[in-house]
């Protein structure tokens, strides 16, 4: 593994559209950049036996996450020509409708930015050791799980 | 020896952080056949064990003070 | 062809980092939506010949290439189970590090969203009647072609 | 008949916005031979036409006041 820094993904609340507009301005100075790819993930609003998701509380066993986006990271950035990659994942209660995972990356064209962001998106779900606990109105809860 | 267990997503309800002393138990194998003995409610559902913040993949020697954790199926994204 | 209104993609000048993250925000009361897909398209400082693109100045057909994407939005509409899909082109003069091109999918699950929005992207490549000038920093230019 | 010409991206550098007379051209196939000759730098680039704000796939008659469109290759996005 190389001696890069190991970002963190994680941060507590709900994702903000103003976060990522402003996550995506700072790419104007990055002039050989020619596409850009964001995946977003949104709370549902699941019925589940008649009853309504009102949020999902995620926790992670957040050290384990990050040594394996870190792996994750380093395998796209030798796989595809990208310019840069930014993940933001979030910890805590979540409510429907509000943003919880924000994958972001970006080429000279577009072709490795879209199929970085896929591949990542992907792999986070099936490779991080993240937990959703979806909170029902009546406040009994379920277990996500991730097909 | 003695190790820490912990845990995380459903398998918390049932299986708090807390230190185990084993005896006869030397590896990951061997380990799990312990704690769905402990807890049967374990060996109903599918996980995954990470020893020291490695997932382990395939069976590993356990030493003293090592951490384990157990972990439910991922649902993150 | 549906007597659906047609929508205007076109408008003039760059598209804001604000401007997305107002449409993000928009989707936070469709709360049966779980994955959102975007795709945008930025000006690319390209040297050619030792020249630096400053800017690229799109024009189009713009009755033609309304009708066509009407037919595009039809057609990926009925093949991917999609919430939405908005589509944003920039015309007149785009500056070097601006976003010219949004497209925008969101669906209950993250597979359609992402085929759809790459499969879009794809299309207004090849099948949109507009046309890109690429403006040196000498005042020359040359034209764009999509390859 | 008179048909109006309109045309775009580099095309509209040397073929500007007009009304032509067109006798013995009677669909878009005599028409390309004929802008062709008129417009000899027509002749050696990619160029696709719209009639009436329709691409022309196969070739098309022509009436009076038709519009055609003569369009480089896209390069949008």
């Amino acid at each position: 593994m190389s001696d890069k820094k190991i970002k963190n993904i994680f941060s507590k609340g709900a994702i903000s559209p103003l976060f990522i507009a402003d996550s995506i301005s700072k790419h104007s100075s990055k002039t050989n950049i020619g596409g850009h790819s964001i995946f977003m993930g949104q709370v549902r609003k699941d019925e589940i036996d008649g009853k309504l998701v009102a949020a999902i509380e995620y926790t992670a066993y957040e050290e384990l996450a990050l040594n394996k986006m870190h792996e994750i990271r380093e395998e796209i950035f030798n796989k595809y020509p990208l310019s840069c990659m930014h993940i933001h994942h979030s910890l805590g209660t979540i409510k429907a409708g509000e943003l919880c995972l924000f994958v972001f990356t970006s080429s000279a064209h577009r072709k490795p930015a879209i199929d970085a962001c896929t591949e990542v998106v992907e792999r986070i779900k099936a490779e991080l050791p993240i937990w959703g606990k979806e909170i029902f109105e009546n406040d009994t809860h379920q277990w996500k799980e991730n097909i | 020896m003695e190790i820490e267990v912990i845990s995380f997503g459903k398998i918390a309800e049932f299986i708090p952080q807390q230190k185990i002393s084993l005896s006869n138990v030397s590896n990951t194998d061997e380990l799990k056949v312990y704690l769905e003995k402990d807890f049967p409610a374990l060996a109903g559902i599918k996980y995954k064990l990470a020893l020291n913040k490695n997932i382990v993949q395939s069976t590993l020697n356990l030493n003293n003070n090592d951490v384990i954790a157990i972990m439910p199926p991922f649902s993150g994204g």
